[in-house]
C-alpha cells in the first residue's frame, strides 16, 4: 500500500517482505534489540524450548491481532475480539462434546459463529451506524454473557475428541523435521497471517477493506456497496477469531467461558506497535505479526528474569509507548 | 547460581489473600535459604495467561515448582513436562486432576463454605432469606465456595431460602453496588454471605451505605478491613483459610521433594471460623492477615 | 431537469430550477458562490434526493438515487471539494468500484495500471499510475479526479470548478479533452469561476442566482459583462492596478536565503509596508512551501527572517502569529476551517486571546459581532453566524478563512490562492480588500495561479520555478503574462521537467 | 457548539438545560424509558433509598466519564481513566496514611497526581505523536503497576484520617433537608460536570477543546499553540480522574490498588450513549451524565430484578447498542 515498487513479477513473499523491509523495520528492530537484551541478560532465553513457549503464546493474540487490524483497516475498530474467541470456543465445546461430533463440524461450528458474530457487528457498524467501538462493545459484553449462558458456567473439556488438542499442540513440522518441534498453533497463525495478507494485498475485499478506511464517503459516490464490503470486513475478522477460539480451546483442552476481557486491547496493542494507524487505511499484517511477538517476547523475558510482577505491568506499559514512539519518529523522518 | 530456585504459579496476584500466601512462601524461603518467586494472571479468567507463565518457569530450571491450577486440565502437558525434566510439582490452593504433583497443600473450600452456612443458620435462627454475593462464577474457589454454602443450606435448612446470588468479580466496589440492589429488592434478607476478601468488604460496605445493619454478614478470608468489621460486630464472622501456612507448607514440601526426600500427598492447611469473640486467640491471630 | 428544488435546515437552495444539456454541448453554469450549482449537480449525479421536480434523461423521466444510479446512466462528475482516497495510489483511486479482476475476487493490478497510464497518457498527464495520491499537490490530485471521471466514458459529464487548482498550461490541456469529449458526442456541464474561460470552451451558458434559474444564454453572442450582471444582479467595474511608490517604506518582511531539501533553494525577498507582493509560478514551483517556511508550519533548512528590520525566530505558526504574520492556506478544508464548528467560533479562532476575559473565560457576544460584521463586509452567505461552516458553499468558506484573517489584524499577510474557488463578484471584493490592507500600510503576499490576478493586483511580481526565486518584475502595465511565463519556466537545464507542464 | 441560539442574557443553568433539550433528549428518553420499565418491574426499585443508591453508584463512573468526554472532544481517547483513578487513591492514601498529613494534603496531591499524569499521557500525545490510544495503554499499564508499587500491594486503609470517608459518604444536603439525605460523592459529581460544562462551554480551554478535535492541524495554522492547549485539557481530565479517586477511596475507606482494571470502558461507554462522538469536536457533558446514569440504572434495575448475571451482561451489551442507535436515528431524522 505504499510506494513499493514492485515489479508484478516479484514473487508474493518477496513483496511481502520487501514490505516489510521497507515500512517495519523500526518495529523489527524494537523487537531484535528486545531479543539480544533479553538473551545478555539471561542465559535461559534463548533457548529452543523457550523461544517455542514464546512463538506459542503469541499464537492466540497473534491471530486475534491479525482479526482486529482488518477491522482498523477500515477505520474501525473491534473491542469484541476477545470474547468472540471465547464464544467460538464454547461453541466448538458444544458441537463437539455436549453432542458429541465429529472434529471437522466443530471446526466448521466455530469458524462460522465467529463469523457470523462478526457479521452481526459489521451490520451494526454499516447498516445502523453505529459507531464501531460501541458496536464491538456492546456485542463484547453480549457475547461475554453468552458464552456463560451456552455453557452452563462451565468450562467444556475436549476429553472425548479425539485428536482436538492436536489442533494447537501438536507439531506437524516437528514430526517432519524433530529438530523443530514448532507446535501447530503457531503454524496455524502463520498460515493465517499469510492469507490475510493476501487477502488484504491482492483481491477486492483487501482494496476494499484499505479504501474504507481511507475515504469511505468517497468509496461510496463511487457506487460501492460500502456496507456490505464493510459487513465482509467484519465476518472475516470474526471467522479468524473463530480460528483463534479453537487455538485456545485446544491449547487449554478446554472452553473457559469466562476467558476474553482484556484480550481486545492486547490485540490492538500488537496491531498499533505494528505500525498500522488507528486512522485507518493503512496497515500490515506483518507489522502486526511483529508486534505481538514484540508484546510475548516482552511478557517471556521479564518472567525469565524475574522481574517482580509489578514492575512487569510497568516496563509493558513502557515500552509500548516506546516501540511506538521509535515507529512514529522513523515515519517522521522518513518524511 | 547456587541458590534453589522455586517459582510458585499461583492463581492470582494482586489479592491480599495471595499476598498473604506470597508472604508465607518468602518466610520459608528465608528459612530454608532459597529463592523463590511468585507469580499469577491479573484475574482467575486468564487460564492461558497462567500457562504462559508457568512455560517461562519451566524455562528457568527450577529445582521445584508450586502450582495454583486455574484449569488443571489445561496444564497437564507443562506439568507432564516437568515430569519429564524431573522437576516436582507441589500443587497449592486447589489440587490438580494428575498425579504428578509430589504434593498438595490446600484447603477444603467446599467444607469451608458449608461452615459459614452452618453459622449463617445458627445466627439467623434456621429460617428466613439470605443471598450469596461470591466473587467468581467460573473459577474453582469460587464455585466451590459457592457450592459449599448453597448446597449445606439445601440438605440442612430446609427453611432457609437462597434469594439471589451474584457476582462482583471480588471488586469492593462492584460488590457494594450489587449489596446495595440485592438489599433493595429483598427487603426482608437476614443474611449474606460473601466468597472472598473483596466480595465480604463489599458486602459491609452496602449494608452500611444501605443502612441495615441487621443483616448477618459472613465473610471469607481476612484482611483488616474485614477484621475491623467482625470487632465492631458489623460482620457477624468470617472463615478463614491459612494462606500464609498454604505459601509456606509449598515451599517447604518444594524444597524437601528437590531433595529427594518423602513428602505426604496431602498437606491439609485447615480452615477456621472466626468472629468477636475469638479473633484475638492466638491460633486465630496466627492465621489472620491485615 | 426541470422544477428542482432541495431545501437544507436553513437554507432554500434549489426553487424551481431547470437546466437542460444536448449532447456535444459544453453547456456552463454560472451564479455567485453559493447559487446552488454544486447542490443542482449532487441532484443530478445521485449524491443528494431532490425534494421536488423531475430528470429527464433522453425524454424519459428518470429516478437517480443513488451515484450508482446516475453512474449507469452514464452521468458522472468531478466533484468540488476533492474526494479522494489519500492512502491508495493513483490508478486504484480511479478505478475503485471498477477493478479489473481475476477470478475468486483477485485483483488484476497489471491491467489496472496499464489502463490508468493509458488514460494519464491521453490526458497527456506525466503522473505514475502507482503514486500515493495522498502525497501528490492539489492540482495533481485535481488531475487523478479528473482522470477518474474520464475513465467512465460517461455522456454527460459534469466538472464543478475543475480548473480552481489548475495552472494555465494545465487548463490547456484540460480543453484539450473537453473538446475531444465533445466531438464524441459527450455532454458536459461546465461549472467555473473564472469567466475568461466562458468564451473560450462554452456554447451555451446558464445562469443561476440565490438558488433560481435566470436565464440560459449562447457564450458566444453574450458579452462576459452581461452574465456577470446576470449572475449578481448588477454591473461591476474592475480597475486596473496603480502601482504606488514605496521606495522609500520601510521594509516589512526580509526573508534571506531560505532552503529547505529540493523544495526550496534559497530564495531571498523582501516585502515594504504598504505593498502587494505576487508570487506567481506554475504548478509545484514551490510557492506555498516558501509561504509554509516563513510561516513555521513546515521546519526549514537555513535562512534568515528579519521582521521590520529584526530577526525572528519562526519555529511554530504561534511564533509567526506572534511576530505578526498570518498564513490564509491554499486548502481551506485540511488547513483553514474547522469545518464542524460554526462560522462565529472560525473567525475568531486566530484571535481567541481579544475575546478572553479573566479566568479564561469567552466573551461570546464579541466573537458574535466580530463574526456578523465580517458577514456583513465579505458578503457571506450563511443563515447566521451560528451555521457549522460545512454547510456553506466552497466560496463562502474561503471568505471565513479570510475574515479570520482579518480579525487577527496582522502587519504582514500570505494570501496563498485567496480566490480559489469564489465568484467574480466575490473576487473584485477581495481585490478591493486587499488594496485596502495594504493602503492601511500592510505588507501582503498573493500567491496565486491565476496570471491575470497576479498581474490585476500586485506591486511588485516574484516569479519561482522548481523552488528557486527565478526573478521579480516590476507590477503594473510594464509587465506583460510572457513575462511571467519566461521566468516560471526558466529551469536548470540538467533537470527533467517534473510536471505536466507542456 | 450546537446551532442553539442562547441569549446572552439567559442563564447558564437554562442554557445547559436548553442544550441538553435539543441535543440530548433521546438519551433522556432511554433513560426515562428504563426507569419507568424498572419501575413497573419491581416495587422495589422507585424508592429514594434506590434512587439515592443509584446515584451514589454513578458517582465514580459518571465523574471518570467527564475525564474521558474532555479528552474525547479533542478527537483523543483516555484508556487510562481507570487505573489513574486508583493511582490518585493510593496517593492519597500514603499522604494521608503513611505520612499523617492532615486531609487537604490529601486531596491537593491526588488531584495534582492525576493532573501530573494527565499531563505526561498528554505530552506523549501533543509533542511525542503517539497516538492517544496507545499513549494511554501505556500509561494505564504503566500506573497500574505503579499503583501496586507504591502502596506495596497491599490496600491502604483511611481509619485515622477522621472525614475521610465523608467525602463520598457523608451528606452535606440531608444535613440542611433531611429528606434528600443525597450523598457528598454525587454532590461533587454534580459540581464537576457544571464546573466542566462551563469549561467546555465558555472558556477558552473549552473552545480549543472543541477546535483541536474538529481540525487540529487548521487550529495550528492559526497560530494557536495546540500541543500545549491538548495537554492541558489532557491534565484538566487527569485532575478529575483525581477526584475520581478519591471518591472511591472515601466510599471504601481504602486505596484498593488492584481496582481500575475495566472502568475505563465503562466511562468511554457512558461518554457515547451520551451522544458525544468519539471522531472528536462534538459532546456535551449533560449528555455523559444521562450516559452513566442509564448505565447505573440498567446494573441496578438488573440486579434488583434478580437477572441472572450472565443475561444482565447481555442485557447490558444489547442496551448499549440500542441506545447508541436511537440516538444515531435521532440525529439522522434532525438532519
Ligand atoms: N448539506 C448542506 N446543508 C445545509 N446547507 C447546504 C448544504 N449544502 C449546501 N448548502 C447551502 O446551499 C446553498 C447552495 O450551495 P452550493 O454548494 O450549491 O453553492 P455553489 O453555487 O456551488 O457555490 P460555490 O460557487 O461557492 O461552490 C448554500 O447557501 C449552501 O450554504
Ligand atoms: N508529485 C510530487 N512528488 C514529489 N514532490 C512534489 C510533487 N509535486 C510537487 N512536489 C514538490 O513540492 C514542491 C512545492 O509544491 P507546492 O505545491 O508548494 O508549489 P506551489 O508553487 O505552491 O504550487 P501550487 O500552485 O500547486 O500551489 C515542489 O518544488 C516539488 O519539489
Ligand atoms: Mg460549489
Ligand atoms: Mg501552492
Amino acid at each position: 500500500m505504499s510506494t513499493v515498487e514492485a515489479t508484478p513479477q516479484a514473487g508474493f513473499a518477496a513483496r511481502l517482505l520487501q514490505a516489510g523491509a521497507h515500512q517495519k523495520l523500526l518495529a523489527f528492530m524494537s523487537l531484535i534489540i528486545l531479543l539480544i537484551g533479553f538473551s545478555l541478560a539471561s542465559p535461559n532465553f534463548m533457548q529452543t524450548s523457550n523461544i517455542i513457549a514464546i512463538l506459542q503464546a503469541t499464537s492466540v493474540n497473534g491471530v486475534l491481532a491479525i482479526a482486529a487490524t482488518l477491522v482498523i483497516i477500515t477505520g474501525g475498530i473491534d473491542l469484541s475480539v476477545g470474547t468472540l474467541m471465547t464464544f467460538c470456543a464454547v461453541i466448538a465445546g458444544v458441537v463437539l462434546t455436549y453432542w458429541g461430533l465429529p472434529l471437522p463440524f466443530g471446526v466448521l461450528a466455530a469458524i462460522g459463529a465467529g463469523a457470523l458474530c462478526g457479521l452481526t457487528s459489521g451490520t451494526f457498524v454499516a447498516k445502523m451506524k453505529i459507531p464501531p467501538f460501541i458496536a464491538t462493545l456492546g456485542m463484547m459484553l453480549m457475547l461475554k454473557g453468552l458464552s456463560l449462558v451456552i455453557s452452563g458456567t462451565r468450562p467444556i473439556y475436549f476429553n472425548d475428541t479425539p485428536g482436538f488438542t492436536e489442533i494447537s499442540r501438536g507439531s506437524l513440522i516437528g514430526e517432519v523435521i524433530p529438530a523443530l518441534p514448532i507446535p501447530n498453533g503457531v503454524l496455524i497463525l502463520f498460515l493465517v497471517a499469510i492469507a490475510a495478507s493476501y487477502i488484504l494485498g491482492r483481491t477486492v475485499l483487501g482494496r476494499y477493506t484499505f479504501a474504507l478506511g481511507s475515504n469511505e464517503e468517497s468509496v461510496r459516490l463511487s457506487g460501492v456497496n460500502t456496507d456490505a464490503w464493510k459487513m465482509a470486513v467484519y465476518a472475516l475478522a470474526g471467522g479468524i477469531c473463530g480460528i483463534a477460539g479453537l487455538l485456545i480451546a485446544s491449547r487449554l483442552n478446554s472452553a473457559q467461558p469466562a476467558l476474553g476481557l482484556g484480550y481486545e486491547l492486547e490485540a490492538i496493542a500488537a496491531v498499533v506497535i505494528g505500525g498500522t494507524s488507528l486512522a485507518g487505511g493503512r496497515g500490515t499484517i506483518l507489522g502486526t505479526l511483529i508486534g505481538a511477538l514484540i508484546m510475548a517476547v516482552l511478557a517471556n523475558g521479564l518472567r525469565i528474569l524475574s522481574v517482580a510482577q509489578e514492575w512487569q505491568t510497568v516496563v509493558t506499559g513502557a515500552i509500548i509507548i516506546l516501540a511506538v514512539y521509535a515507529d512514529m519518529m522513523r515515519k517522521r523522518r522518513m518524511g | 547460581q547456587d541458590k534453589m530456585y522455586i517459582p510458585l504459579i499461583s492463581k492470582g496476584f494482586q489479592h491480599q489473600f495471595w499476598q498473604a500466601v506470597k508472604a508465607g512462601a518468602d518466610k520459608a524461603a528465608e528459612e530454608l535459604d532459597v529463592e523463590v518467586t511468585f507469580e499469577g494472571p491479573d484475574n482467575e479468567t486468564m487460564v492461558d495467561r497462567q500457562i504462559d507463565m508457568l512455560a517461562a518457569a519451566l524455562a528457568k530450571k527450577p529445582a521445584a515448582l508450586g502450582f495454583a491450577a486455574l484449569d488443571s486440565q489445561a496444564a497437564i502437558p507443562l506439568l507432564k513436562q516437568a515430569d519429564e525434566a524431573g522437576i516436582p510439582v507441589i500443587a497449592f490452593d486447589s489440587g490438580v486432576d494428575s498425579d504428578i504433583p509430589k504434593a498438595t497443600a490446600s484447603t477444603d473450600n467446599l467444607a469451608a463454605a458449608a461452615l459459614a452456612a452452618d453459622k449463617m443458620a445458627e445466627l439467623i435462627g434456621g429460617a428466613g432469606q439470605v443471598a450469596v454475593v461470591a466473587h467468581d462464577q467460573t473459577s474453582r474457589t469460587g464455585i466451590d465456595r459457592r457450592d459449599g454454602f448453597v448446597n449445606q443450606v439445601k440438605e440442612k435448612y430446609p427453611d432457609i431460602e437462597i434469594v439471589t446470588i451474584q457476582y462482583g468479580g471480588g471488586d469492593h466496589l462492584q460488590s457494594t453496588e450489587i449489596t446495595k440492589s440485592i438489599l433493595q429488592a429483598n427487603p426482608d434478607l437476614k443474611g449474606i454471605f460473601g466468597t472472598n476478601e473483596g466480595s465480604a468488604i463489599g458486602v459491609v460496605n452496602g449494608v452500611r451505605e444501605m443502612d441495615r445493619t441487621n443483616v448477618v454478614i459472613i465473610g471469607y478470608d481476612s484482611g483488616a478491613q474485614q477484621k475491623e468489621a467482625i470487632r465492631d460486630g458489623l460482620m457477624a464472622g468470617a472463615i478463614t483459610q491459612n494462606p500464609v501456612g498454604i505459601g509456606y507448607e509449598t515451599v517447604k514440601a518444594a524444597v524437601a521433594a528437590a531433595k529427594g526426600e518423602e513428602v505426604p500427598a496431602a498437606i491439609d492447611t485447615g480452615f477456621y471460623y472466626y468472629d468477636k469473640t475469638n479473633i484475638d486467640d492466638p491460633e486465630i491471630a496466627a492465621v489472620l492477615y491485615d | 431537469m426541470r422544477g428542482i428544488e432541495k431545501r437544507f435546515p436553513g437554507v432554500h437552495a434549489l426553487k424551481n430550477v431547470r437546466f437542460e444539456l444536448m449532447p456535444g454541448e459544453v453547456h456552463a453554469l454560472m451564479g455567485e458562490n453559493g447559487a446552488g450549482k454544486s447542490t443542482l449537480m449532487k441532484i443530478l449525479s445521485g449524491i443528494y434526493p431532490k425534494d421536488d421536480g423531475e430528470v429527464l434523461v433522453d425524454g424519459q423521466p428518470v429516478v437517480i438515487e443513488s451515484p450508482r444510479a446516475a453512474q449507469d446512466l452514464g452521468i458522472s462528475i468531478i466533484h468540488q471539494e476533492l474526494s479522494l482516497m489519500n492512502d491508495l495510489n493513483a490508478a486504484q483511486n480511479i478505478f475503485i468500484g471498477r477493478e479489473p479482476r481475476l477470478r475468486f475476487g483477485r485483483l488484476d493490478e497489471a491491467a489496472l495500471n496499464r489502463q490508468t497510464a493509458e488514460i494519464f497518457a491521453s490526458m497527456n498527464l506525466k503522473l505514475d499510475p502507482r503514486a500515493q495520491v495522498g502525497g501528490l499537490t492539489i492540482a495533481k490530485q485535481q488531475m487523478v479526479e479528473i482522470a477518474k471521471a474520464l475513465s467512465f466514458h460517461s455522456r454527460v459529464l459534469i466538472m464543478d470548478e475543475p480548473t480552481a487548482a489548475l495552472n494555465n498550461a494545465e487548463i490547456e490541456e484540460l480543453f484539450v479533452i473537453i473538446r475531444r469529449l465533445k466531438a464524441e458526442g459527450v455532454g458536459i456541464i461546465y461549472i467555473s469561476h473564472k469567466m475568461d474561460e466562458l468564451k473560450r470552451i462554452a456554447d451555451r451558458v446558464t445562469v443561476m442566482r440565490d438558488g433560481q434559474y435566470v436565464d440560459t444564454v449562447s457564450a458566444a453572442d453574450t458579452p462576459v459583462s452581461e452574465i456577470i450582471s446576470m449572475m449578481v444582479g448588477r454591473a461591476l467595474t474592475d480597475s486596473a492596478v496603480e502601482v504606488p511608490d514605496l521606495d522609500q517604506a520601510p521594509v516589512a518582511l526580509e526573508v534571506k536565503g531560505l532552503t529547505r531539501g529540493r523544495e526550496i533553494r534559497n530564495v531571498s525577498f523582501s516585502v515594504r509596508k504598504g505593498e502587494i507582493l505576487g508570487f506567481a509560478g506554475l504548478m509545484g514551483a514551490g510557492r506555498t512551501e516558501v509561504a509554509r517556511a516563513i510561516f513555521g508550519a513546515d521546519p526549514r533548512e537555513a535562512g534568515e527572517i528579519s521582521i521590520h528590520g529584526a530577526p525572528v525566530d519562526i519555529r511554530t505558526p504561534a511564533d509567526a502569529v506572534a511576530a505578526g504574520i498570518g498564513y490564509l492556506s491554499e486548502d481551506r478544508k485540511h488547513f483553514g476551517l474547522a469545518v464542524g464548528m460554526d462560522v462565529r467560533a472560525n473567525v475568531a479562532m486566530a484571535s481567541l486571546e481579544r475575546f478572553t476575559g479573566r479566568l479564561g473565560a469567552l466573551d461570546e457576544a464579541g466573537m458574535r459581532d466580530a463574526a456578523r460584521g465580517y458577514i456583513d463586509q465579505l458578503a457571506i452567505r450563511t443563515p447566521s453566524d451560528r451555521q457549522e461552516v460545512r454547510l456553506l458553499s466552497g466560496g463562502n468558506q474561503q471568505k471565513v478563512v479570510i475574515a479570520k484573517w482579518l480579525l487577527r489584524d496582522c502587519d504582514i499577510l500570505i494570501f496563498d490562492e485567496p480566490t480559489r474557488g469564489i465568484d467574480v463578484g466575490a473576487k473584485s471584493e477581495i481585490y478591493k480588500l486587499l488594496n485596502g490592507l495594504a493602503a492601511q500600510g500592510r505588507a501582503i503576499i498573493v500567491i496565486s495561479s491565476e496570471l491575470p490576478e497576479v498581474l490585476r493586483l500586485s506591486h511588485r511580481i516574484a516569479v519561482m520555478c522548481e523552488g528557486r526565486l527565478t526573478g521579480i518584475l516590476p507590477g503594473g502595465a510594464e509587465t506583460s503574462q510572457e513575462d511571467i511565463m519566461r521566468l516560471a519556466t526558466e529551469r536548470e537545464s540538467a533537470m527533467e521537467p517534473v510536471g505536466g507542464e507542456e
